[in-house]
């Protein structure tokens, strides 16, 4: 009625211009609008500087440091011909050089699709247990929920150092029984590649399963109570209103959850330099890491690499999980 | 097999120390095969009741037997039930086809046979072509019917139905309701319905149960709760337009009424003597033009009425008649003792605001207790007049 | 104080800010700034620490970042000898032969520690680009008073002050160890890091008259001009000599005469404070380490909560097995001391220049270096303040100068150019593998050698 | 347990009875596998944690010497106690973090970054998510597909370019080129310069929490706050947000709990570890770290500190905002 | 003011290439003031109609005018309209009141004001004791009340609603019904309104929009849609039970049909000539019982049937009658020809499977053409006749 409009008017006319012109915007128009922030802000913060790096990866450093000639995709060409095999830590090669198990665990590449698929996997899993048991209803719930979020919490320094001083072998207590079950090297362990990589793939675990639980536990709390209700009378076991609803109604979260986690674990880096070292697991951004101060070109052509890489999973992930995951 | 049986039956929600008594001590007992409409206001606990038996909330107090097991903490699942839900609950991310054919494959019915049955329901609620819709893409009334569709696939023991036609166009109800008859025959299954359309109560169901904040005040076939109704309640609540109430007293030998009075001899009647306040019901379709008095099995004397509105429905005109210096209003219940409502025919010669004198056809007015709204009589002639019904209940004797 | 705004302060409020160790700042910094007044560095001119990472590869990406941007805050740093040489090659410090009144200039290059004052020197010009401020070097370090209950006479046998060999020292180590109820002859750092391959390796291998690039000379280059030499029988003497300690292996029958077995396999994921701990509670004979492990492991008991050793804690110069004059590579053999320690540097875009001398200037005084070995453990740059009374009175390390001095003068300093971060994991993880046993020392070498070879061809 | 089942009556033990009554009633059975679970979770993720609480109390000097695991002597035989314990009592360790450093400067510092990307990311993720989850326009999977593609890369490759701009002591060139554009104000040591990167690395994440949330809220709600009245935004922050309010709560949480923790960019941005250069509560930690020796007690002392006011700040927050907005399912 | 006017509008969704039109080239004109019925059968495009109107859709051609003001891109909040929507659409995370008060609270009412209209609204649709509630602690009814009271509080040019009784009662309908009028009246308000439920169509609206397959059929007073449908769709739509349609063909003077004829001269009739074939619709309640012949105004002769299945209901009975070799069926559509279904007296004297001649009033019988559907007359007395409305429409001419 007349009062509606009436206290309408009362307010700024800019704002109610601006308000009227947004809502008028057809949905292409004013998705872009409202998309503007995002993107100014990914603009100035990420693009600018990836631009310059992406410029960096052009340009070879000299002998001395001292300058930098452009080289073009050399740098991109060298890393997967094993010329730039050199300047990565330990022997690491980029890509393997042989089938042998030795010159896979030397390449960063397999190294880092070893660690993510692996950690991501077993997250996943852990992950999903963990929301499951927070959705339930019990009295102290609040209280477990704090202690399964509380590794995400910790500071990878002392997730690192937590996870250090357990296998250092001065004061470790879990070297030993797990190297008795065979799953460690009893000596040197964190500078063997295989057992590194198994306490770095349990550290990693241990932290971000909370980080898949809190996502799906979300996405398990958005879903209508009322259609288990339907699946109850259906005649659904447990396992089947899982199987039927909650799991197909929570994928979309897994999927996100999935995507960010492969894409973190890809670029693990702080776990290994805090437990062990780059040289001993070698991951591409450790790689990335290890030439930054020195060979800035190769480091960049390593972080394209690196981001290409993942882009490339991510891509097999998208299309494995199906269209809508995007 | 599939008899039902509720017994004390009591549901109460503690909402913030605040509670509500959704159903209250309910006892049924419902044979297998029955046809079983629940009717009662907004709120007055049906869909609860509904839940107990299908196992979503477990009663506060009382057991619930289907056949001989006493399922009270039976889950869903195992209690043999198909449900259709008053809020539809589609399951969204799966498409029509996936919807119906839920319980079928949870039970791991071959391909073919689910293609069929599928394929069968979907003839039945009409949405032949729309199987591989996603439920956002349809309209209000499409979903109800994929919600029917899913239930009757499973071809259970008891279905469940809460108000499964309301988003229907009248010619599906119908369509809708025939099927529902057929099916009910064909399956030999009991059938819990839940309807606000008396229509569909008293076409479908082998007796209806009326319920009323949170219990039960009838359970009878449709015609017994139309013309021999316990109680206040069940009078005003079954039948539309509803029974006209008017206040009166029992005198010696007529009941005297604000405005009119009526001819009646207590002394036919247990549980009813001189002085006692009653209350006299007359259904709209029981009250004739003056004209018509000839045709009137049981005339009462002429009364003195004005028209006030008159609602042509086109099969009948619903007149709202003014006794006394009764004021104009539409609002049935303002006006209990000022107003009548009467249903004529369509052809009828009648017109607003006019002096009309009508007549009652005592055969068919009821009497209650006023205090205790319970059902005296139902015919002024005497206790034993229930026409076109058999199975007459006892009256109650208060 | 205003510590965000640095960039635009330079040099008009006579204020001086210096990038600086975070603990010295944490637990010294006000005395270390009344030392530079004490020392002649004019009231006007405010110094101002800003302490840097802990770790020195982050200090050092940060001061990479900061001079790459143009930075001119702060003005003066402290770098690492390990990576002082990077910065000069880019150019990105101030030459401090120009910058530097010549007195100063000379006094660095007659009175210092030359090894350690090399590491701040262009190696092509011969140039100066930072003053040393401390240098680092490591002893022997053992439990006296199980040596002597073993019978030796550390006091009467001088092992203060003369080197003994590895075979004398490795026969001592399993006998006393044997005799006394340690689990562990000897700990030391072996691990996959920075330290094994400047440090604990290099010293060792040196001792065996081996070298990573052809001896002495060729330290600081060029690169690609100057022999790989770690595929060599000194070297693979030397990680032999280590498995013997570590395995009691002695594969080609070299060191029948050694004593082996008594240092743990730890030592492979160890560093420093790890391999300290198990000597600080009196668990080892031996010990290779820093000055700060004399410090701390040499504290009286009775004052500290943290295990120490008290008086009982005697050091040594490191062994060696060959002599200077024997020695395969040039400049290589008899004992020696890996070379740590930090250099003041100063940032090539500031205008008050001026102040920073005066800073510096301050901070050459010996007077003022006594000050910072007295109040914060730093040991001078210049051989001769070992000998200083002053020097000798500071508690604790002062009774371990004159072992101190003689590892000074023995120094071998890693091989720093600008290659050298490449270089230094595959040194160590080879190191690391030859003395794990994951592969005989001879194929660690050779696989050591070619990756040399690679990252110095380039 | 389904092997013992009916072996006739009476002399059933517990365990059989027990069976017998699970048969009966399934839930039992659920409900005991959920407390097994719940108690396999507890302890595994809390073992860590207890291991930090020892470390925290053993005093400095014994840390790394000796084994955690003692010997018990149980009635003449010794054998290993399985569990880590203390070397030592030392729980001064906790008051020693704040005594060598100002360690409340840094949780502070912490907080207050945390707390405003955490916002800016809310709200600008929050428009991102509404137009990728609710509207179909052209470009939609390209322009979400380059959102997640900043988050492939290493941070290593954002930091020269960032740290240069953000010192500002040279103009900004156009990539490619020396093209000068502008000289950008010094962010360098200022929350400014780490706020930026911070939200717009945790962007891509939440853009994308949101995008799956916001999409499933039916839009007949929104309809019916747009029909009484609300814009197209105000449905948004009115209506969507609240219903999605589980998701909005998870990814501030994953915000704010990864930024409180930030080191890599932080420690870049403050061209020192210290507090009043916006250093985060990593830089406190590691300032137990001195060049040989770690303070690994009070590194561990320090990070309980730091952590657990947040998780219990988290998760009443969380509690509360879930259990306050969305206490109904979710339909129409 | 508040007029609207909607201008071919056509709404189309895309469904992956399958392309379903909702709204077909739809045209509307409603004055201020006007209640509107929509009715049609399930799918039909109500809701999308509806949704155009209020700004929820973009229509995919057409324009929408409110008042003066083409609205057609104007959103929702700038149109003065207030909608209870199909799905009720409660906002789960508010309580009653705040669900209530929402839209006031977006126009920075005073609170006063605010609790002033809430607690009026809540006691039009008799929720008072319950603004505390979440959304979920309600029934399906309280919920829909509550949709209700969320827009009547707003006061708004035009009220949209999309089958908003639905879910309630009988008597609450009523009740309901009755307050929706007076505040039409009140707040002078042009109201649009789905509602599949005939009675509520009829006693409520000014006109009734029959929509079909998107298309609108018919708009026109109630009666009107009752007594001269445009169209077979629209007769067959409007009323329940439903007008019988027999096939016949035209001859010289009269209408032949499978199992009777009846008499009917087509030269009184534009459009229509010997050997046309025609459809017959007959409302039951013009279908009468031989005996009652003399009572009909204008009988045709009798018909011999068969008394097929009775539905008593309270007020009247459903006589399926059995036309010649007719076979059994309840349902409506299977027997187009060879049953008749009849609405009589409840105290008639009737019984299952006998056999009963009946007569049809013949001033009452509509014609229509097969092929088109289109209506010829609706009363095969002569074209001039249609009795009790004044404003018939102009036949449409084939
Ligand atoms: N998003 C959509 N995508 C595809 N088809 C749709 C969509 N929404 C509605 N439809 C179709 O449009 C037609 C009209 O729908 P609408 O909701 O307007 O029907 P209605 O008349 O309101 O029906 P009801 O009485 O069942 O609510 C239906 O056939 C429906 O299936
Ligand atoms: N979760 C709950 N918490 C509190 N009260 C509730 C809850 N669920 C239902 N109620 C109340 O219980 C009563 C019965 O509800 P029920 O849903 O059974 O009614 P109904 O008969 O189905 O009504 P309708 O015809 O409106 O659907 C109502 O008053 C309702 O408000
Ligand atoms: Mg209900
Ligand atoms: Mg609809």
């Amino acid at each position: 009625m007349s009062t509606e409009t009436g206290r309408e008017s009362r307010r700024s006319g800019v704002l109610v211009d601006a308000m009227r012109w947004m809502e008028n915007l057809s949905d292409t128009q004013y998705a872009y609008l409202l998309l503007i922030p995002v993107f100014v802000l990914l603009g100035v913060v990420a693009l600018y500087p990836l631009l310059r790096t992406f410029e960096l990866s052009l340009y070879a450093t000299s002998l001395d440091l001292t300058g930098r000639s452009f080289v073009g995709i050399d740098n991109y060409v060298q890393l997967f011909t094993g010329g730039k095999n050199r300047f990565l830590p330990g022997g690491t090669t980029f890509i393997p050089s042989s089938l042998s198990l030795n010159a896979l665990l030397n390449s960063a590449l397999v190294v880092t699709i070893i660690f993510a698929v692996v950690s991501v996997a077993f997250e996943t899993v852990i992950g999903l247990g963990q929301a499951l048991i927070l959705d339930q209803d019990f009295s102290g719930r609040k209280w477990v929920r704090a202690a399964i979020i509380i590794p995400w919490a910790v500071p990878i320094v002392i997730q690192g150092m937590v996870f250090f001083l357990m296998f250092n072998s001065n004061v470790g207590f879990a070297t030993a029984p797990l190297a008795d079950l065979g799953l460690l090297a009893p000596t040197n362990t964190l500078n063997d590649t295989a057992s590194a990589t198994f306490i770095i793939i349990v550290a990693d675990i241990w932290k971000t399963s909370a980080f898949m639980a809190l996502l799906i536990l979300a996405g398990l709390q958005s879903i209508d109570r009322g259609l288990y209700d339907v699946a109850k009378v259906a005649g659904a076991s447990k396992w089947q209103q899982f199987k039927l609803i909650t799991f197909p109604l929570i994928l979309p979260t897994i999927g996100v959850a999935v995507l960010f986690r492969s894409v973190q674990a890809m670029r693990v880096y702080g776990i290994i330099d805090t437990v062990s070292s780059c040289s001993v697991v070698p991951s591409l951004s450790c790689m990335v890491v290890a030439t930054f101060n020195t060979r800035e070109g190769t480091a960049a052509a390593i972080a394209f690499v690196t981001a290409a890489i993942i882009g490339v999973a991510v891509m097999g992930l998208i299309a494995w999980q199906g269209e809508d995951a995007i | 097999m599939a008899k039902l049986k509720l017994e004390n039956v009591t549901k109460r929600y503690d909402d913030q120390g605040d509670v509500v008594t959704a159903v209250d001590d309910m006892n049924l007992d419902i044979d297998h095969g029955e046809f079983i409409c629940f009717v009662g206001p907004s709120g007055c606990g049906k869909s609860t009741t509904m839940e107990t038996i299908a196992g979503l909330t477990i009663p506060t107090e009382g057991t619930i037997h289907i056949g001989d097991r006493d399922v009270t903490n039976l889950p869903p699942k195992d209690r043999g039930i198909a449900m259709v839900f008053q809020n539809i609950a589609l399951f969204p991310h799966m498409d029509v086809y996936d919807n119906i054919s839920f319980g079928l494959r949870l039970r791991d019915y071959p391909t073919e046979e689910i293609d069929r049955r599928v394929e069968r329901a979907a003839d039945i609620v009409q949405l032949e072509g729309m199987l591989g819709r996603m439920p956002e893409e349809m309209s209000g009334g499409q979903r109800q019917r994929v919600a029917i569709a899913r239930a009757i696939v499973r071809e259970p023991d008891v279905f469940l139905m809460d108000e499964p036609l309301a988003n229907l166009d009248a010619k599906l109800k119908v369509h809708m309701r025939t099927e529902l008859q057929r099916l009910h025959k064909e399956l030999d299954t009991t059938i819990i319905y839940v309807t606000h359309d008396q229509e569909e109560a008293m076409t479908l169901s082998d007796r209806i149960a009326v319920l009323n904040s949170g219990s039960l005040q009838q359970i009878a076939p449709p015609l017994t709760c139309y013309n021999e109704p316990d109680n206040l309640f069940v009078a005003g609540f079954i039948g539309s337009p509803s029974m006209n109430f008017v206040e009166g007293t029992v005198e010696n030998d007529q009941i005297e009424t604000k405005n009119f009075s009526i001819a009646f001899d207590p002394s036919t009647v247990d549980g009813v003597g001189v002085g006692d306040s009653v209350t006299i019901g007359i259904r709209p379709e029981d009250i004739y033009p003056g004209a018509l008095r000839d045709e009137v099995s049981d005339p009462s004397s002429l009364i003195d009425t004005r028209t006030d509105i008159l609602e042509p429905m086109g099969d009948e005109i619903f007149a709202y008649m003014l006794l006394g210096q009764g004021e104009t209003s539409m609002s049935q219940e303002q006006a209990t003792n000022d107003q009548l409502l009467m249903s004529i025919d369509p052809d009828s010669d009648i017109a607003e605001d006019e002096d009309m004198q009508v007549v009652i056809d005592r055969s068919n007015v009821h009497l209650f207790d006023t205090a205790t709204g319970e059902a005296i009589t139902h015919s002024l002639e005497a206790a034993w007049n229930s026409e076109s019904v058999t199975e007459g209940e006892a009256e109650s004797d208060d | 104080a205003d510590l965000i705004g640095g960039g635009g302060r330079g040099g008009s409020g006579r204020t001086v800010t210096w990038g600086f160790d975070p603990v010295a700042v944490q637990n010294n910094g006000d005395a270390i700034k009344d030392a530079l007044y004490e020392n002649g560095l004019s009231e006007d001119i405010t110094v101002e620490f800003v302490p840097r990472d802990q770790d020195t590869g982050a200090a050092r990406s940060n001061y990479n970042r900061l001079l790459n941007a143009g930075e001119t805050d702060p003005d003066m740093f402290l770098m690492d000898n390990g990576w002082t040489n990077i910065f000069i090659q880019r150019g990105q410090l101030q030459n401090l032969s120009e910058a530097l009144p010549e007195e100063l200039v000379s006094d660095v290059a007659d009175n210092y520690f030359s090894a350690f004052t090399d590491t701040a020197r262009d190696p092509g010009s011969g140039d100066l680009f930072g003053v040393p401020v401390f240098p680092d070097f490591p002893t022997m370090q053992y439990r006296k008073d199980l040596v002597e209950e073993a019978g030796y006479n550390p006091e009467g046998e001088n092992w203060a002050t003369e080197p003994m060999t590895w075979e004398r020292w490795s026969n001592i180590a399993e006998d006393v160890n044997d005799n006394a109820d340690t689990d562990y002859g000897f700990t030391t750092q072996w691990d996959i890091y920075e330290g094994t391959a400047c440090c604990t390796f290099n010293e060792i291998m040196s001792s065996w008259g081996g070298a990573y690039f052809g001896g002495r000379e060729n330290l600081f280059g060029p690169i690609g001009d100057r022999p790989v030499t770690v595929n060599e029988p000194e070297t693979i003497s030397a990680l032999n000599m280590m498995r013997k300690f570590v395995h009691d292996e002695d594969a080609e029958d070299q060191f029948s005469s050694y004593g082996g077995g008594f240092t743990p396999t730890n030592i492979l994921g160890w560093i420093e404070e790890a391999s300290r701990a198990p000597f600080a509670e009196g668990n080892s004979v031996f010990h290779r380490n820093w000055p700060y492990s004399l410090a701390l492991t040499g504290r009286n008991p009775d004052n500290t909560e943290d295990p120490a050793l008290g008086e009982n804690l005697g050091a040594m110069p490191m062994p060696y097995a060959v002599s200077e004059s024997d020695a395969a590579q040039p400049g290589t053999g008899g004992t020696t001391s890996a070379l740590g320690g930090w250099h003041m540097t100063v940032n090539p875009n500031i205008n008050n220049q001026e102040d920073v001398v005066s800073v510096i200037r301050a901070a050459m005084e010996p007077e003022f270096q006594l000050e910072l070995l007295s109040i914060q453990g730093w040991l001078p740059p210049r051989p001769e303040l070992f000998n200083s009374s002053d020097a000798q009175n500071v508690d604790v390390v002062g009774r371990y100068m004159d072992t101190l001095q003689v590892a000074g003068n023995n120094t071998m300093a890693r091989p720093v150019t600008a290659v050298w971060s490449d270089q230094s994991t595959n040194i160590a993880q080879q190191a690391n593998r030859a003395v794990g046993q994951e592969a005989s020392s001879a194929d660690a070498m050779a696989t050591l050698q070619s990756a040399l070879e690679d990252t110095e061809s380039q | 347990m389904a092997t013992t089942t009916d072996d006739d009556n009476s002399s059933e033990g517990p365990l059989a009875r027990w069976t017998q009554s699970a048969i009966q009633n399934p839930e039992k059975v659920y409900r005991a596998l959920f407390y097994v679970a719940m108690v396999f979770f507890l302890v595994t993720t809390l073992f860590p944690f207890y291991w930090l609480l020892v470390l925290a109390v053993t005093p400095s000097g014994r840390l790394l010497s000796g084994s955690f695991l003692p010997s018990v002597d149980l009635f003449g035989v010794s054998a290993t106690f399985p569990l880590p314990v203390p070397k030592g009592f030392n729980p001064e360790a906790f008051i020693t973090v704040f005594e060598q450093v100002p360690f409340h400067l840094y949780m502070l510092n912490s907080f207050a970054l945390a707390v405003t990307t955490t916002v800016i990311v809310i709200v600008v993720a929050s428009l991102a998510g509404y137009v990728f989850g609710r509207l179909r326009f052209p470009g939609r999977a390209f322009l979400m597909l380059g959102i997640l593609a900043v988050s492939y890369f290493p941070p290593a490759a954002f930091v020269i370019p960032l740290f240069q701009a953000f010192a500002g002591n040279a103009p900004i060139t156009l990539p490619f080129t020396e093209i000068p554009l502008f000289t950008p104000p010094r962010l360098l040591n200022t929350p400014g310069s780490m706020v930026l990167p911070f939200s717009a690395l945790f962007m891509p994440l939440s853009i994308f929490i949101l995008t799956t949330f916001y999409g499933q809220i039916p839009d007949g709600l929104e309809d019916a706050a747009r029909v009484e009245g609300t814009t197209r935004l105000g449905a948004l922050f009115r209506v969507i947000m609240p219903l999605s309010a589980p998701g909005v709560a998870t990814a501030a949480v994953l915000t704010f709990i990864a930024v409180y923790n930030e080191y890599f960019f932080s420690s870049i941005m403050a061209t020192s570890t210290e507090a009043a250069r916006w250093s985060p509560i990593v830089g406190g930690i590691l300032s137990y770290q001195t060049q040989y020796t770690t303070q690994y007690n009070l590194m561990a002392a320090a990070s309980i500190i730091g952590v657990l006011p947040v998780v219990i700040l988290v998760i009443v927050a969380q509690e509360r905002i879930v259990s306050g907005l969305t206490s109904g399912a979710l339909k129409e």
